[in-house]
């Protein structure tokens, strides 16, 4: 016969404005099963707590009721404490009286009616709530870093400095990600080469860490600490071993009218290339798709009509004939750290956004996007760090700067602030005004956004020492006049429209989330926003998390991000995946499916809707040992609990742990007496 | 597909030659256009100035009107026109009350059921029957060297929700018939800025001001001539561009896009209402007849030579 | 209209834009700060030529030229007509016109514009030159549907004046909006 | 039927099967036989009166069956596809069961007859309807003449929109009084050859999803169950509404819900195990008007 | 050892007291929500104070896909006279399918529901999102407003009360002319298909 506490909060006067708790209570208190039934002021502070357990050991309960808030909110709360009174915490249930009860009811009367048969429902569930013990599932202590830039960079040392085993995987030839092609950072205008590569060197020498470039992770498969994941590794044509980067094949490469994807297109690189000089492996790659010689081979030629990159390589290190491999890694934590890309403003847009047409459709040789300006700014860009514009190579006199391309802009399609645009046009301004000081920098921008330490002070000094000229108004139109680039924009301080002739003209475009983010999203299971940035699991309390178990997000992947919040998030991710290595076992929800195999025929209709794959057959075999049918077995290891496979079974030989159909039908039954 | 014309006030007065070139280069197609009976003036940016409902109740008189004449589409040519008649669909399918509105003030029914035509739709959708009837002429085609600066204006293309059928900001429906008529179009800036439209009697410095920035960006994107496909633009940029001071620049004659197709389709150029012009085209014909001419001596005398050059290899052979 | 966060990228494509003391965007800001005053003492709303190029272009999907239309027909509607006169006279003309003959005549339209506006040289000297290339119809066309023109006019006019009367009373009390000095913005309606 | 027996007997002698599932002359018309020995062979026949859905032997819970060893079975076009439902649900092995098809020009609606009936618009059962299966295809071997089309009868989609037309309250008065006349006996469960579960959810007790007093409530939440279990698998045979002793037109439900499962996912019950029932499969861009 | 099949209280109202006018009716509506998206909904719908009828009572559940048909016909069995089915909109399954299943699922059963002559309009089927408190508030005021124009569901609840055939329990209901005798359930051709006992069909042996 159940034993069963029931406990109703006042949760302060939250509840106890709407709901007549004391009439509850004593409605529960002739509730067939129920043996004590107590109101209090707040169940979940310590007090409260105190009521629970004494109640526990007083009366030798076998459940738990509290009527109180959401479970979203305290089911843990209320569990733990049953758990140190020595009560099964599986068999404490929350009516929830708060959020679905007083808070959206004004008559009192209903209010009460409403709580009353609210608990009464989950006290019939708790008569048949059995005792279950949390699932123990071993934890692979080897984590899976997605995208080598900063944030993947940080969060790989910093997991490997924890002492565990990091598997990080890069898209591109070399890690460094875009922070490697900007020239100076904000807000301290230190090189960004200087204080990244020595992080990049680090990370490629560290014993723990496995370095995987040129790679995507194919498939992920498998939960929280026994993740199985698929890296495909893009055949290189270059024999890691082998090759100890000399560089010749770049130099023989006959084909060299490749647009650098490192220098965004200002300078040309060949088909075998390494991206930039201090690329971390230093150890080129091979464009098929631009390589002449694959181009002869897939149009069918016989004979092969390039091979001078294999011909001057003295160790022999290249090698057409590869193609891509797979490798399988045992993983128990990812990290996400894939960054970011910029909006190009130009007329084929992906689903929900448009182009500029007003600016030209980018077909304006003179009108680039951040990114193109920091490698002409970059020593080792294309024009060595000199001032000169894309057109004619010549020193722009004058360069206009235009803020909010794309960002707060929900007509485009993006209504979100990118955040790191402000601060680094204050920077394009003073990095031009360094290299031509008898240059005119103007800047038409809406909102100056410079919050972090020390970055007023930053744009500040771009306006009052470097002489930016800062104009209050959004741009209207951007087209090339003659060998002038003419920008129509209006000053909203002094009212008047400003027509500027300008030499080059800089967008600072919206931060989007790197193409492709949508599948590995989907690879992971975890949910993204409408503007392709991937959700944290609370935006406050969970900011690194996501709702998948084990995936963290580091850097841009999740919102637009600049370096410092990158590393920040980076390190806390490490911090997340090192507490869950800390221990051999992972405590798992025990709401997990059962099947009765006395009544199971074997129709495994379960097993085609389990969407972890979970089910797997098992012989049963007769006196004599010969296998005389199947049936099906939940593995509680993979089981995620959702209880779809309870549902498409129609002779009900599965339970769900938790959701038994005897507590459905006795929360059903209870509102029989409504 | 009955294809109702709808010419507006200004056909039969300031822009006549647009009227002459389109009924020419109609019946030369054999395009059927038939005028809409007892049309009334669409009230243009005065109506819609003083009152929305009066602004959409003009434009859909005449849309009632070739409802009850059977039409399912209406051609109409000027701009504005066009603007005010497509707003006024629109205005009618979205605008909770309109559709019961309108009918109740015109007196007569109204089913909104004809969709309205600009004359670059029309156009762009004939190209190919130009570009073959351009490829059928045998003499030298002399609009092969004119280069043109094709001119939308703001109401073919603003606002995109009525007008939508091109790229608002980079349009090219007009570049299309300018290539099929073997001309060459230009690429420029201010296709798509406003010439001054209406302001043309009450406020005329602004529409000098603005015809004049539009006119010399033509010609600095090296253009030969301006095509023009709005009355009202064409009246700024043609009638006023006498009042404009240039500063000593030659003048820049503005087409309609009807005289273009005509031009091209061989048509005379008497039919197409050139001499209305105030700034002379004849210069700008001459100067290309003499260039197809010698385009064509040139050509003729490449053939002789090869001509020449075989004949003599075959003689060594 | 509250998406409006004052950006200027209307007032910077505005062909009108210079020659207006209040272009778009100051016009979006006066009428969210309900200062029916500075906006109607002003001829900057009927400089506007309704050439929709602020509406296509704003970042934040406002429609300054319906916004400025509503506006016109609101001073309309209060009588405190502050249009530059010969723009009221051309369109006076305009619409007389079309009230007459159903169609407007070019000639019809000057002529009305001149007594109107008392520009009585305006265009005179090219009036010739019009006529040579048969530009200038004398005979203005008369059409059948003339009355139904006429009553739709009138139908449009009382369902005006009808939306109006509300709106007039409010009005009635002089400078309503305009009570407060120079910061009268916040005794919104 | 000589084609019929002499393949039977071919089978039986070569020992590639222990039993043949056919059907035989009885005192009332044809009747199921389980032919073991080569001799009995002759028995076998196949004409209008064989309406029975030979599949239903097939359930492996039929132990007395299955100890006769490997099995041959007789099967019409709608048999086929039931046996295609059991292999689709891993309850049979193909290799394990050979199927003799047999060419079906339709059955008799009144089979219970001395003689097969000549088959007109008026004695043709409704089940033969539109019926795509004539000449089974996944069988292993086919026997009989071609047959002509079934006449065309009183067709179940007439009497299902018959059905649709009326209110929602019609309906239920017209199926109150049709299920109130169930004795919840379970016959149409034993002839139906996909009702194969070891113990039904009717006999759960703990907890009694589906009350057994035979008083409407309880009948409406059986034949819910029953038709929901069977929608998307259902291959139409009639043999559930012919086996109800009260006459409860279950066809109709059957139908019904054939119709559902083709106007919402395009799925027809179909011969090929291979092709998966649509309630357990699904398609990202599944018909949602009906959610808000 | 569940203590009974129902719980006996005095309170309990008779299923088949149909006496309630419609005007004071308060329909109760039973709603069956998955944990992760709904009910999530419903507590921020309660954060932000948005207010609603007390008519609903929420049974939470891991997933759609958890919901069985026949959790609805024992909830209108058990006295509810309309039911909500609600979860989270597809693609955004925390168990990534859940609620493609229920789709499927649910598309067929009110099919069947209707054709069985349970009004659809008692049943409410949504996607709800942890973030759209808003809609839940609509979606639950929405249902009861339309399950209390169509008035109590007695018709279900008096099923157990016509226990025995004997008395025709159904005379009191003026059966539509159409329904069951004459040929308006068989088509034109005068084949009386439904009445007539007990051929059904016509072919039962």
């Amino acid at each position: 016969m159940s034993r069963i506490g029931v406990f109703i909060c006042h949760c302060g006067e939250n509840i106890a404005r709407t709901v007549d708790c004391g009439a509850v209570a004593e409605a529960l208190r002739e509730h067939p099963g129920v043996v004590v039934a107590e109101d209090y002021k707040y169940m979940c502070s310590d007090p409260g707590q105190q009521l629970i357990k004494k109640a526990i050991a007083d009366n030798d309960l076998t459940g738990v009721v509290v009527c109180a808030c959401s479970p979203h909110m305290h089911e843990k709360t209320f569990r733990r404490a049953a758990a140190q009174a020595g009560l099964n915490p599986f068999v404490v249930e929350m009516a929830n009286i708060r959020e679905h009860c007083s808070w959206i009811h004004d008559d009192r009367g209903e209010a009460t009616a409403k709580a009353i048969d609210t608990a009464r429902t989950i006290v019939e569930k708790v008569k048949h709530n059995k005792p279950l013990q949390t699932i123990r599932i071993p934890v692979t202590k080897r984590a899976l870093v997605i995208g080598g830039g900063i944030a993947g960079i940080q969060a790989a040392l910093d997991i490997a400095d924890g002492g565990h085993e990091v598997v990080l995987v890069e898209k591109e030839a070399s890690i460094g990600g875009h922070m490697s092609q900007l020239s100076e950072t904000f807000p301290t205008l230190d090189c960004s080469q200087c204080i990244l590569t020595p992080r990049m060197v680090e990370a490629y020498q560290h014993p723990r860490i496995k370095l995987y470039t040129w790679s995507e992770v194919e498939k992920v498969d498998g939960y929280i600490g026994n993740f199985s994941v698929t890296i495909r590794r893009k055949a290189r044509s270059v024999d890691e071993d082998l090759c100890n980067g000399c560089g010749d094949c770049q130099a023989a490469c006959p084909s060299r009218r490749i647009d650098s994807e490192f220098d965004a297109g200002l300078s040309r690189r060949p088909a075998i290339y390494t991206p930039f000089p201090q690329a971390v492996p230093n150890m080129p790659v091979l464009d098929r798709e631009h390589c002449t010689l694959f181009k002869g081979r897939r149009k069918g030629l016989a004979k092969d009509a390039c091979g001078k990159c294999k011909e001057t390589c003295l160790k022999g290190a290249i090698d057409y004939d590869g193609q891509d491999t797979f490798v399988t890694e045992e993983i128990g934590a990812i990290v996400v750290a894939t960054g970011f890309q910029l909006y190009d403003i130009g007329r084929e847009q992906p689903a929900g956004l448009k182009g500029y047409g007003e600016y030209g459709y980018g077909e304006v040789p003179d009108v680039i996007d951040g990114l193109q300006f920091e490698r002409l700014a970059s020593a080792s860009g294309p024009t060595g760090g000199e001032m000169l514009r894309p057109s004619d190579g010549a020193e722009p006199k004058t360069v206009v700067f235009v803020k909010c391309v794309g960002s707060r802009d929900p007509e485009k399609g993006m209504s979100y602030c990118s955040k790191i645009c402000c601060m680094y046009t204050a920077k394009h301004t003073m990095l031009y005004k360094h290299k031509v000081h008898d240059g005119r920098a103007v800047v038409f921008y809406m909102d100056i956004r410079a919050a972090g330490k020390g970055y007023d002070e930053f744009s500040r000094r771009a306006i009052e020492e470097d002489g930016a000229e800062y104009i209050r108004g959004r741009v209207s139109r951007i087209f090339r006049d003659g060998d002038k680039v003419k920008v129509w924009g209006y000053d909203t301080l002094s009212h008047r429209q400003v027509v500027v002739d300008a030499d080059m003209v800089v967008l600072a475009t919206a931060v989007r989330p790197q193409p492709g983010i949508g599948e590995l999203a989907q690879k992971l299971s975890v949910s993204y926003d409408q503007d392709g940035f991937l959700n944290e699991a609370h935006p406050k309390l969970r900011p690194v998390e996501t709702n998948t178990a084990g995936v963290y997000l580091a850097g841009a992947c999740q919102a637009p991000r600049d370096i410092p919040e990158s590393v920040a998030m980076a390190g806390a991710t490490a911090a997340k995946v090192l507490g869950l290595f800390s221990a051999d076992e992972l405590e798992r929800d025990p709401s997990v499916a059962l099947v009765d195999e006395r009544t199971c025929i074997g129709c495994f209709n379960c097993e085609h809707v389990c969407p972890y794959g979970a089910i797997e057959h098992r012989d049963v075999c007769d006196m004599e040992g010969h296998v005389c049918g199947h049936v099906a077995y939940v593995n509680p290891g993979v089981c995620q609990g959702c209880g779809t496979c309870v549902a498409v079974c129609p002779s009900k030989s599965v339970e769900l742990a938790g959701f038994t159909d005897d507590q459905v039908y006795a929360e059903i039954n209870a509102l029989a007496g409504w | 597909m009955t294809l109702a014309y709808y010419p507006g006030c200004s056909m039969h007065g300031t822009s006549r030659e647009y009227e002459e070139s389109l009924l020419a280069v109609a019946a030369a197609l054999e395009l059927g256009l038939t005028e809409i009976a007892d049309w009334s003036c669409c009230g243009a940016s005065s109506a819609h100035a003083a009152d929305h409902l009066l602004g959409v109740a003009l434009p859909a008189r005449n849309l009632a009107l070739a409802e009850a004449q059977g039409a399912d589409e209406v051609l109409a040519p000027c701009a504005a026109c066009y603007n005010r008649l497509s707003g006024a669909v629109h205005a009618v399918a979205e605008e909770p009350g309109m559709a019961a509105k309108v009918p109740e003030v015109l007196g007569r029914a109204f089913a909104n059921s004809v969709r309205v035509l600009s004359i670059v739709e029309l156009l762009q959708g004939l190209a190919p029957v130009i570009e073959e009837r351009v490829a059928a002429r045998l003499e030298p085609n002399p609009l092969e060297h004119l280069n043109i600066a094709a001119y939308w204006g703001c109401l073919l293309v603003r606002p995109a929700a009525i007008t939508g059928f091109d790229d608002a900001e980079r349009p090219t429906g007009m570049d299309d018939v300018i290539s099929a008529c073997s001309a060459n179009p230009v690429s420029w800036n201010m296709a798509v800025e406003c010439c001054g439209g209406a302001f043309s009697v009450s406020r005329t410095s602004s529409v000098l001001r603005l015809s004049r920035a539009i006119i010399e960006d033509a010609r600095h994107c090296g253009a030969d001539a301006i095509l023009a496909a709005c009355p009202l633009c064409h009246a700024n940029l043609d009638f006023r561009q006498s009042a404009m001071s240039l500063r000593g620049e030659p003048p820049m004659p503005v087409l309609y896009i009807t005289q273009l197709v005509g031009l091209a389709l061989g048509l005379p150029m008497a039919a197409l209402g050139f001499e209305r012009h105030f700034v002379d085209t004849q210069p700008l014909f001459a100067r290309l007849a003499r260039e197809a001419e010698k385009a064509a001596a040139a050509a003729a005398e490449r053939d002789a030579a090869k001509a020449a050059r075989a004949a003599a290899k075959a003689g060594a052979s | 209209m509250a998406r409006c966060y004052q950006c200027g990228k209307c007032s910077a494509g505005c062909p009108m834009g210079a020659e207006m003391a209040l272009p778009p965007h100051d016009i979006m800001r006066l009428t969210i700060a309900n200062d029916r005053e500075r906006l109607f003492n002003d001829d900057s709303l009927w400089l506007c030529l309704t050439c929709e190029t602020c509406s296509a272009r704003c970042p934040n999907d406002v429609d300054p030229a319906r916004v400025i239309d509503a506006l016109r027909e609101l001073a309309a509607g209060e009588g405190a007509e502050h249009a530059p006169r010969n723009i009221r006279a051309f369109h006076e003309s305009f619409l007389e016109q079309i009230r007459s003959t159903g169609r407007l005549s070019e000639v019809g339209l000057i002529m009305q514009y001149k007594l109107r506006s008392g520009a009585l040289l305006q265009d005179v000297a090219v009036a010739p030159a019009m006529l040579r290339r048969g530009k200038l119809p004398l005979r203005p066309q008369r059409i059948a549907g003339v009355g139904e023109v006429k009553a739709l006019m009138a139908a449009c006019e009382r369902e005006r004046g009808a939306r109006a009367a509300p709106a007039a009373g409010g009005a009635a009390a002089p400078g309503a909006g305009a009570t407060g000095g120079h910061h009268n913005g916040e005794d919104a309606r | 039927m000589s084609e019929l027996q002499d393949t039977a007997r071919r089978l039986l002698d070569e020992g590639l099967v222990q039993v043949v599932i056919g059907w035989e002359e009885g005192p009332r018309g044809a009747r199921p036989v389980f032919v073991t020995s080569a001799a009995d062979c002759e028995r076998l026949i196949f004409d209008a009166r064989c309406v029975h859905n030979l599949a239903t032997f097939l359930n492996p819970r039929r132990s007395q069956i299955t100890a006769l060893g490997k099995a041959a079975v007789v099967v019409k076009g709608c048999d086929a596809k039931a046996v295609a439902g059991l292999l689709r649900e891993a309850q049979l092995e193909r290799a394990g069961i050979v199927l003799i098809g047999v060419r079906c020009g339709g059955v008799a609606g009144e089979p219970a007859t001395l003689a097969p009936p000549a088959l007109s618009a008026e004695t043709v059962s409704a089940r033969c309807w539109g019926c795509d299966v004539r000449e089974p295809e996944s069988v292993d071997m086919l026997v009989g003449e071609a047959q002509p089309e079934p006449p065309v009868t009183a067709d179940l989609d007439e009497r299902v929109a018959a059905l649709d037309a009326l209110s929602p309250a019609e309906r239920f008065a017209f199926w109150t009084k049709e299920l109130s006349r169930c004795t919840q006996c379970y016959a149409c469960r034993q002839a139906c050859p996909l009702c194969c579960c070891e113990r039904c959810i009717v006999e759960k007790t703990e907890p009694q999803w589906i009350e057994t007093s035979p008083h409407p409530r309880g009948n409406f939440a059986w034949h819910l169950t029953r038709a929901q279990h069977l929608a998307g698998r259902c291959v139409g045979c009639g043999e559930c509404e012919r086996a109800c002793p009260v006459g409860i037109p279950l066809g109709l439900i059957n139908r019904k819900l054939q119709q559902v499962v083709y106007e919402l996912y395009g799925y027809t019950v179909s011969e090929d195990p291979a092709v998966p029932a649509p309630i357990g499969a699904y398609a990202t861009d599944d018909t949602q008007d009906f959610i808000e | 050892m569940s203590v009974v099949n129902q719980p006996q209280r005095s309170g309990e109202r008779a299923p088949d007291d149909s006496g309630r006018a419609t005007a004071e009716f308060e329909p109760r509506i039973t709603a069956f929500v998955c944990n992760w998206c709904t009910y999530t909904g419903a507590d921020l719908a309660g954060t932000s104070r948005l207010h609603m009828a007390s008519n609903v009572r929420i049974i939470r559940l891991p997933c759609t896909g958890r919901i069985d048909h026949v959790f609805i016909v024992k909830a209108f069995e058990r006295g509810a006279d309309g039911v909500i089915v609600s979860g989270c909109h597809p693609a955004d399954c925390h168990y990534t399918a859940g609620n493609y299943h229920a789709r499927r699922r649910f598309g067929v059963f009110r099919e069947l529901l209707s054709f069985l002559g349970v009004d659809p309009e008692r049943l409410t089927f949504s996607w709800v999102s942890a973030s759209e408190g808003g809609k839940w508030a609509d979606v639950v005021n929405e249902t009861i407003e339309r399950v209390r124009r169509l008035g109590p569901f007695d018709s279900y609840h008096g099923l157990a009360g016509a226990a025995t055939p004997a008395d025709d329990p159904f005379a009191r209901f003026e059966m539509p002319a159409g329904a069951t005798g004459g040929t308006a359930a068989a088509p034109a051709d005068g084949h009386d298909a439904a009445s007539q006992a007990p051929s059904g069909t016509g072919d039962a042996s």
